[in-house]
């Protein structure tokens, strides 16, 4: 159990490493599709130190001060409750903790806690984000929410160790192919997860400059940065055991998070932004009829 | 023609002046000023107040005070000005009649002192925060001074270190 | 024994006698006045009781001048008529008493001996054995009443006399027309002698006529609709005390008439008359009063009505294919309909008598500064309404039990008649209850007899009758109601009697201890005492304001549910189930803005109770064991009634401003409690009577979705509140939807889920609305963009507040998540997706109110009117900290609850296993998934402690900071109020939604009402008030009698 | 049969004022003589052709008198009746003085305060 | 209105700068500057272009902070009035240590073309610690990219300590601002 959770430390310090590099790696590409050179890939690091080692901080209260725990501790846990490689002794994690319904609500203990911190700083700009950004959940889970619910279906089981295993076999038998709308739709909800331009509203730098963290600064605000690094990372991890037939070897699993982490990239640079309320009626009808069509097949053939 | 005759026929008209073929300048007293305009604006169509606007002959002891209106059928300006005694600014409001006078007047009490009576926000601070001088757009007013005085002047000595300047100046208020 | 010619001689005697004494000394006339009402009251009391006790057995007859019955006119006093005599001087005294407790009208000589004939003409009415003395009774009681209406000499009051006159008439003369010519065909005058002739005629269609025409002479004067337009002028326009006497006991002379006739005159479209005329009328007279405004017309509609039902008991009861013990039954239920009508009616009028205005608005807040009022007026209408334990419900139950089941659309026509019923009577009690009114008089003794008589009867009622019918009392759960109700005489302090309250509680669980087994009553039983006695901690009376009866009103409710759940047939639960109902809407009605939502609850109980007790009409069998029914309309019955309860759409109407506005410390039990006996019963209907039935999955299919839309919906409206209670209700409304689909889902699965979260949703949902109660009572307010900030002032609410509603989302470490996970399985184990779907969106949505009560209310800035407030009372406090204890250790250990439900389902078919297992590292495993609750606790808080004590050694000095050191472009903000967003906060969602949140149920429930108003202010207008009108009316409904029951085609 | 023609016919007229006429005295007249009517009607139920009034001596005892004179049940019922008739019409004329010395109108439509 | 109550009325403690990490922090404090966008004067115009794809300043390392609590460098972007410096002063104290002021132009050095204006400072060192100045009127964006050069230099030498000079002379500013700035109505210190 002690190795266990040594190996479990170790890969969430590597989960947290990858969440920042695939952060200056975005900031880099984004750089060069707008003709500039950009940072370097490893800026989100120096960032990171950086906040971290500032000389003060202030606090705004209890929750205030333990939202950033909160934070990585909901990025992080996430993280590790999704199994990177299944079967291995270290890298499935901590994946006996939960199937995928406890993982679905796990992810929102993190916002949940930032934005209660946010909420308590008492600038007017960190509750009008995170309701954004509560109202923008609202709408990306429908399509997820049904796709997840076909691979139950079609899977007959809620862990993730199941759904990868009954995705075994061939690239072809991956759910991405053998569920093509319901991978759409979770894809598409993805863009909503990982807050990617079309809908970034929670962030929108035109109106709200940061979000939620506007009164979070220094060492808080590296916790956040980390733990939404990690928390990203968790569902590219989740996805790729959703979709892309999980990994056999960390090399498989960087390789398909990498593409998955470039799904939204591509889409975020190209794209203005919707208002919050085009955001979620565009979730709650194309995605979710999309889905719907595995989601009424499933029913029928079931 | 005919509008500076029928101006004549009611009011006092001191002098008046055709600028342009759409622009007219009045010159009025202080007593007529506002029948003046309250009658262009509701009997010739001068329905909007452009700006008021704002002179200080300081050599004649006077202010002028101009109020540019403008009749947007026939699309015809039209100036309204007066003389006010500089010692004792004392004038009335017409915010009643042009709600938008409102600022015009607070910013013209803020810069040149002219008090408006009935006016609800005059004294509130618009541009200035904690103006204590005389207000800065009178021509009395010696705004070089004002800055030295206040905000101190840096000799520009090239080759100086700016920085050294500046400890050697905590040293000083240190000894003090 | 006292011989009934006597009274009937000494009164009229005395009646001359003051005639001519009231012209010496009108002293001395009223001495004698009520020395002869005194004496009529003693007499017939003493006949009466004498029927009771035993003593006489047979009929007194009396002969009148020696001459034997056929013969000569005679009197024949029975068991009934001694009743009704009773009744009648009982009545009469009362009103006499008040008329000279409130001062006699002048000129009071003649109005006594109108009086004492108005009596004696009534008893002589129900007394007399012979066809023409009955007429001359039924005259002298007329002129008396039209002297007695006109008396008052007001212009109402004058008018009133003449229609009432005009159409008496008519009726004396279709009476003695038919009389004349009964006589004409038997050859007799008597009534048993007619009777033992009648039998020997053949019944051409002329003597069918002359017996219609006796009965139409009856009909008119039972005021039957539509013919009874004078009726209600004389109860608008003449005194009270006179209305009083007339309706609740002249009324009930002719009512026994018409049975006599029923008997007597063997008429055989008599079923059908009374069943048309009696249902009718009372049908139309239920709904006609909705949108009444005078007050005494509005009752007077109301004893239309109850005479109607009468009228149609009376059918029934002399309908010879009736079994025995039916017959028995309905002749009970007459009896106690006519005791509750009379005195409660006669109550009502002489307390209308005591309100300045007969305006319903001069009826407005009158409740709130006469409490002996109040009392009186609750009691009747509880009783007039058919309220446990009141006559009046007994009677309606009586009555329903015993109608024959191929006549099971009465039933409808009953309950949609006391539907209609309640709606108006409790509009009433809504308007006298609302804001503050003004002093009424105090002539108050005669009414709070009848009220005090009311509640003996109901009393006697249910020890006489509730064995009959197979309701079974735990008497330890009686013990505890009289408990309950004595917990009022520690009204002058209310500590005392929270004090009071904690200890019945207490020693009610000491009792039902062994109660509390591992079966489906036990479960529930734990549930509502322990539960109940740890919300009554929370309702510490911190001030003044709690309600001398809210303690009693709570206590009956908390011992109701416990008997509720304990019962072990139908009929038992719905007693109880009624009685938890009303007391509930004491409560609720206790709110200073409740009136409106209390009225509405009325309503939709009432939909639901009567919906319920039609179901259990129609099963087989009372007792709770596998019933089968054909077709889907019982268990449809049953469960809308449930589903009343647990408020859900298109039944959640009432819930919104119920919760809302009910007292605060009533509000957690409400939601907390009550709502489960909704699922309780829906448990219990799914279980035995639903699971029955050929297309019970297709139904429970149906309920599951119906949970789903109500979760979806309610949790949708919920983000769009700005009022805390009512954001809670709504919140409420949509978990117990949850619950719901566990139930529908009906697997082993499916069922732990429900059980798990109805007591989870207990543990949260009684700690947010305790601590909203605690809110509310620190800031005054329970508007919640006025709050903000309070986490400074309430670190402890907050806390507990945070993990109540981490459980109501969900989120796992806290046990919240179980019923989720729970629920989920269950519902993908059965394959019912797309209301996974919907769930799954539901509760998603719940994190936008979540947040939002955390932060309108905690977080934010604390508001400058807010900077003083404390931390919630120290018993709520307490509260609060118990059931978040227990929420986070059901977090780690969700075993602790899931046995004990196992072990309720293991002794069910087909339930013993629970559909998962427990492994040492995966937790508990269903067939699809696992969860390890302690794992993710522990991993959960001891990741998060070392996460915050490398921050706390690592990072920077931190500084906290004041409230308004916010960056802010550089300004320095002028207040809190400027900074902090809580107006509003869900207005961009509302954009996105705002086709889903448009209140469409709630429209047509109020369209429904609309309609039904309108329609019935339309039937309403055929009382157009014309003399004309009405006397023809009179003639066009006997025509119409002659001509369709005759026999002539 | 001209009797009971005859009785039915007042009890129509009777019927028909109340039912139509405006004026309250005429109501109350109708209701008279519908009372008329009736009164009519039971003596004429108890007459049997040929025989005399119910009026009987001591000595006719004797004799089968039963045979000989009207059933005098109705007779002595129709006193009553009419002495309720009686009575009835005199609180009609009190309740009809009341109602003119409140509104001092006899016109039924003016007496509508009481409805719905 | 009570400033106790809603503001933290307390001075700040001196700031050490030392610890085995110093030499780390240099470095990555000089390659993370975080800018507030706060544009006092014309200058505001030519952070755009520095910023954007032309010049490109994130390729130092810089980007735009919404807020004073996240940044670490303030421009000061031209002429300060009276009423901006007051601003500029509570969004100054409101960022966390360490923090750097980069003053654009002629303006906040003698006044520039404002010298003789009643409103616009002339000596922006009296008020707040500079730590670089890029002369010019104004200075286009190749400039201010040497300016912030200039600045990661002297924060990776640990030379750029405005932050600790203002602390330890805050009565001095303090006196300063306040001789200029009749009606305080801020906090003591902004926190």
């Amino acid at each position: 159990m002690v190795a266990r959770i040594f190996y479990a430390f170790l890969i969430l310090l590597g989960g947290i490493a990858y969440g920042l590099l695939l952060g200056g790696i975005s900031r880099k590409i984004t750089a060069r599709l707008q003709n500039r050179r950009g940072p370097t890939i490893f800026q989100n690091f120096i960032d990171v130190w950086k906040l971290f080692r500032k000389k003060t901080a202030i606090s705004h209260g209890v929750m205030f001060y333990l939202a950033p725990m909160f934070r990585l501790v909901g990025g992080a846990g996430t993280f590790l409750l999704v199994p990177i490689v299944v079967g291995h002794p270290y890298l499935s994690n901590f994946s006996f903790g939960g199937d995928l319904i406890v993982i679905m609500y796990f992810m929102v203990l993190g916002c949940l806690g930032m934005a209660l911190g946010a909420a308590e700083s008492g600038h007017p700009h960190s509750p009008i984000a995170v309701t954004r950004g509560l109202s923008l959940m609202a709408g990306y889970e429908l399509p997820f929410v049904v796709s997840v619910v076909v691979l139950m279906i079609a899977d007959k089981t809620t862990t993730v160790e199941g759904i990868v295993r009954a995705q075994q076999g061939g690239i072809l038998h991956w759910h991405i192919f053998t569920h093509p709308f319901a991978a759409a739709a979770a894809f598409i909800s993805l863009l909503g997860m990982m807050m990617s331009y079309p809908f970034q509203v929670v962030m929108a730098p035109q109106e709200i400059p940061i979000g939620p963290p506007t009164e979070y600064s220094s060492s808080f605000l590296s916790y956040m940065f980390s733990g939404r690094s990690v928390f990203a990372v968790a569902k590219y991890v989740l996805f790729m055991d959703l979709f892309l037939g999980g990994a056999t070897n960390l090399g498989w699993a960087f390789l398909k998070t990498f593409l998955i982490f470039l799904w939204p990239l591509f889409i975020t640079n190209v794209f203005p932004r919707f208002k919050l309320e085009q955001a979620v009626s565009f979730f709650w009808t194309w995605p979710t009829l999309i889905g719907l069509i595995d989601l009424i097949r499933i029913y029928i053939v079931r | 023609m005919e509008l500076v005759e029928r101006l004549k026929k009611k009011f006092e008209v001191i002098g008046f002046k055709k600028q342009r073929k759409d622009l007219f300048i009045v010159e009025t007293t202080k007593k007529d000023l506002i029948p003046m305009l309250f009658y262009l604006k509701e009997y010739e169509g001068f329905r909007t107040l452009t700006l008021i606007s704002y002179v200080d002959w300081i050599e004649e002891g006077k202010f002028q005070l101009s109020y540019i209106l403008w009749n947007s059928r026939t699309k015809d300006n039209i100036i309204v000005e007066f003389r006010l005694d500089r010692e004792k600014p004392d004038f009335e409001t017409i915010y009643r009649m042009w709600p938008q006078a409102e600022a015009y007047e607070r910013e013209i009490h803020e810069m040149f002192g002219v008090n408006f009576e009935g006016n609800p926000t005059q004294h509130e601070e618009l541009i200035l925060e904690d103006w204590d001088d005389i207000p800065p757009m009178r021509r009395d007013f010696d705004t070089l001074k004002y800055s030295m005085e206040r905000f101190g002047e840096r000799e520009s000595k090239s080759g100086i270190n700016i920085r050294k300047e500046i400890s050697e100046q905590y040293d000083e208020w240190r000894r003090k | 024994m006292v011989n009934p010619i006597l009274i009937i001689a000494i009164t009229l005697a005395s009646a001359f006698f003051i005639g001519i004494l009231q012209v010496y000394s009108k002293l001395w006339a009223r001495l004698f006045f009520f020395l002869t009402l005194v004496f009529d009251f003693f007499a017939a009391g003493a006949n009466f009781y004498g029927f009771l006790s035993g003593r006489i057995t047979e009929p007194i007859l009396v002969k009148i001048g020696g001459f034997p019955p056929p013969i000569g006119i005679n009197l024949l006093v029975g068991k009934p008529e001694a009743a009704i005599g009773f009744l009648i001087f009982t009545i009469a005294l009362l009103g006499a008493y008040h008329w000279e407790r409130k001062g006699f009208p002048e000129p009071q000589g003649k109005i006594m001996v109108l009086f004492l004939l108005l009596s004696l003409g009534a008893a002589g009415i129900t007394f007399t054995g012979d066809f023409f003395n009955l007429f001359v009774f039924i005259e002298i009681t007329s002129i008396a009443a039209y002297g007695l209406v006109a008396s008052a000499k007001t212009e109402k009051s004058v008018e009133a006399a003449f229609k009432y006159m005009v159409v008496g008439s008519i009726s004396s003369t279709f009476i003695l027309l038919s009389v004349v010519f009964l006589y004409k065909a038997t050859g007799s005058l008597n009534m048993m002698d007619i009777a033992s002739r009648i039998r020997n005629i053949s019944l051409t269609p002329i003597y069918i006529l002359i017996l219609l025409m006796f009965l139409a002479g009856l009909l008119i004067e039972l005021e039957v609709f539509p013919i009874n337009g004078w009726a209600l002028d004389v109860y608008q326009g003449a005194d009270p005390v006179v209305v009083a006497v007339l309706a609740g006991a002249v009324v009930k002379a002719f009512y026994l008439v018409f049975l006599k006739a029923g008997t007597y005159l063997t008429l055989p479209s008599f079923f059908t008359l009374s069943l048309i005329f009696g249902g009718g009328t009372y049908l139309v007279s239920q709904f006609i009063a909705w949108r009444q405004k005078d007050v005494k017309r509005f009752l007077g509609y109301s004893s239309v009505a109850q005479l109607g039902l009468l009228i149609l008991s009376a059918g029934f009861f002399l309908n010879p294919t009736l079994p025995a013990f039916s017959k028995h039954l309905i002749g009970a239920s007459i009896v106690l309909f006519i005791f509750n009508h009379s005195f409660a009616k006669s109550s009502l009028f002489l307390l209308a008598d005591n309100v300045k205005s007969s305006q319903l608005h001069g009826w407005r807040g009158i409740l709130n500064k006469n409490p002996l009022f109040k009392f009186i007026f609750s009691t009747s209408v509880f009783s007039i309404t058919g309220v446990p334990p009141f006559p009046g419900f007994w009677a309606k139950l009586l009555l329903i039990f015993a109608i024959p089941k191929n006549c099971s659309w009465v039933i409808g026509l009953i309950l949609v008649g006391a539907l209609g019923e309640i709606v108006y009577y409790y509009r009433l009690f809504r308007e006298a209850s609302e804001g503050e009114g003004e002093k009424v008089g105090t002539n108050l003794a005669a009414p709070l007899t009848g009220a005090i008589l009311l509640i003996g009867a109901g009393l006697v009622a249910w020890k006489m009758f509730a064995t009959q019918m197979g309701i079974m009392f735990n008497s330890t759960i009686l013990l505890l109601l009289a408990f309950s109700i004595a917990i009022y005489i520690l009204g002058f302090s209310r500590i005392l009697q929270w004090a009071g309250s904690l200890a019945v509680v207490g020693y009610g669980i000491y009792r039902m201890v062994p109660e509390m087994g591992a079966n489906l009553h036990g479960f529930f039983l734990a549930l509502v005492l322990v539960g109940s006695a740890l919300l009554l901690l929370a309702t510490y009376p911190t001030s003044k304001r709690t309600s001398w009866t809210f303690y009693p009103a709570y206590l009956v409710v908390v011992f109701s549910m416990a008997g509720l759940v304990l019962a072990r047939n139908w009929l038992t639960l719905f007693v109880f189930w009624e009685l938890m109902s009303w007391a509930s809407f004491v409560l609720i009605n206790m709110g200073s803005r409740a009136k409106k939502a209390a009225w509405i609850y009325a309503i939709f109980s009432a939909i639901g109770a009567y919906s319920m007790l039609a179901g259990i009409y129609l099963l087989p069998g009372l007792s709770l064991t596998h019933l089968k029914v054909a077709g889907i309309m019982v268990p449809l019955l049953l469960v809308t009634g449930f589903l009343v309860k647990m408020a859900t759409a298109p039944l959640h109407v009432w819930a919104r401003d119920a919760y809302g506005e009910s007292p605060d410390e009533f509000t957690p039990l409400l939601s907390g409690i009550i709502s489960k006996m909704g699922v309780f019963g829906s448990l219990i209907a799914i279980l035995y009577v639903i699971g029955n039935i050929s297309s019970g999955p297709s139904f429970r299919y149906i309920l599951g979705w119906l949970g789903a839309l109500t979760a979806f919906f309610m949790t949708l409206i919920a983000v769009f509140q700005d009022d805390l209670k009512r954001l809670l209700a709504y919140s409420s409304v949509g978990q117990v939807g949850y619950i719901l689909i566990g139930l529908a889902i009906a697997s082993p699965l499916g069922w732990n889920a429900a059980l798990y979260h109805t007591v989870n949703h207990f543990i949260f949902k009684g700690l947010l609305f305790v601590a909203a109660a605690g809110i509310i009572y620190r800031v005054g307010t329970s508007y919640m963009p006025r709050m903000g900030g309070l986490i400074r002032r309430m670190p402890l609410t907050f806390l507990s507040t945070l993990v109540a509603i981490i459980a109501l989302a969900g989120i796992p470490p806290i046990s919240g998540f179980a019923g989720k996970w729970l629920l989920y399985s269950a519902l993908i184990e059965k394959g019912w997706i797309f209301i996974t779907v919907v769930t799954f969106l539901a509760s998603t949505v719940a994190f936008l109110y979540c947040f939002k009560i955390l932060h309108s209310v905690f977080l934010g800035q604390l508001q400058e009117e807010n900077s003083n407030v404390k931390e919630v009372p120290f018993p709520l406090a307490i509260v609060e900290a118990i059931l978040f204890v227990s929420l986070g250790v059901l977090g780690a250990f969700p075993r602790l609850l899931l046995d004990p439900i196992n072990r309720v389902f293991a002794g069910i078919p087909g339930m013993e296993s629970p559909g998962f297992h427990y492994e040492k590292t995966l937790g508990v495993v269903s067939n699809l998934g696992h969860w390890n609750a302690l794992f993710l606790m522990v991993f959960f808080v001891g990741s998060f402690l070392l996460a915050l004590i490398f921050f706390a050694i690592t990072s920077a000095r931190v500084k906290k900071v004041g409230q308004l050191d916010v960056g802010y472009s550089g300004e320095v903000p002028k207040s809190p109020e400027d900074l902090h967003f809580g107006y509003g906060l869900y207005d961009h969602f509302r954009k996105a939604v705002k086709w889903f949140i448009y209140p469409m149920v709630t429209k047509i429930w109020e369209g429904i009402y609309e309609w039904i108003s309108a329609f019935a202010e339309i039937v309403r207008r055929i009382y157009t008030g014309n003399v004309n009108t009405y006397a023809a009316y009179v003639i066009l409904i006997s025509i119409i009698i002659f001509y369709f029951f005759t026999g002539v085609k | 049969m001209a009797f009971f023609t005859a009785s039915i016919l007042l009890i129509l007229i009777g019927l028909y004022a109340v039912l139509v006429k405006r004026n309250i005295m005429k109501i109350v007249i109708g209701l008279s003589l519908m009372d008329t009517g009736v009164n009519l009607l039971i003596v004429s139920l108890g007459f049997i052709r040929g025989r005399t009034a119910p009026i009987i001596n001591v000595k006719d005892l004797l004799f089968n008198t039963s045979s000989k004179v009207v059933d005098p049940l109705p007779q002595a019922l129709v006193l009553t009746a009419i002495v309720i008739g009686v009575a009835v019409t005199a609180v009609a004329l009190s309740i009809v003085m009341l109602m003119y010395s409140k509104k001092g109108t006899l016109e039924i439509d003016e007496y509508k305060e009481l409805k719905w | 209105m009570d400033k106790d109550k809603y503001f933290l009325n307390e001075k700040p403690g001196k700031l050490t700068y030392s610890g085995v990490f110093k030499r780390i922090d240099d470095w990555t404090r000089a390659r993370s500057l975080w800018v507030v966008a706060y544009g006092t004067g014309c200058g505001a115009i030519e952070i755009r272009p520095t910023f954007t794809s032309r010049f490109d300043a994130e390729r130092l390392g810089m980007r735009m902070a919404g807020t004073p609590r996240q940044a670490d460098v303030i421009i000061i972007s031209g002429y300060l009035t009276v009423k901006t410096l007051k601003r500029v002063i509570r969004v100054y104290e409101q960022m966390q240590s360490p923090k750097y002021v980069v003053a654009l132009g002629a303006c906040p050095i003698n006044g520039g073309m404002y010298y003789d204006s009643y409103n616009a400072i002339n000596k922006l060192d009296l008020y707040l610690p500079v730590d670089v100045w890029v002369t010019g009127c104004m200075p286009r964006p190749e400039a201010i990219l040497a300016g912030f050069k200039r600045l990661q230099e002297l924060i990776d030498s640990g030379r750029a300590d405005g932050w600790k000079k203002y602390i330890e002379n805050l009565d001095w500013y303090r006196e300063n601002q306040k001789k200029i700035i009749k009606n305080w109505r801020m906090p003591n210190y902004n926190w």
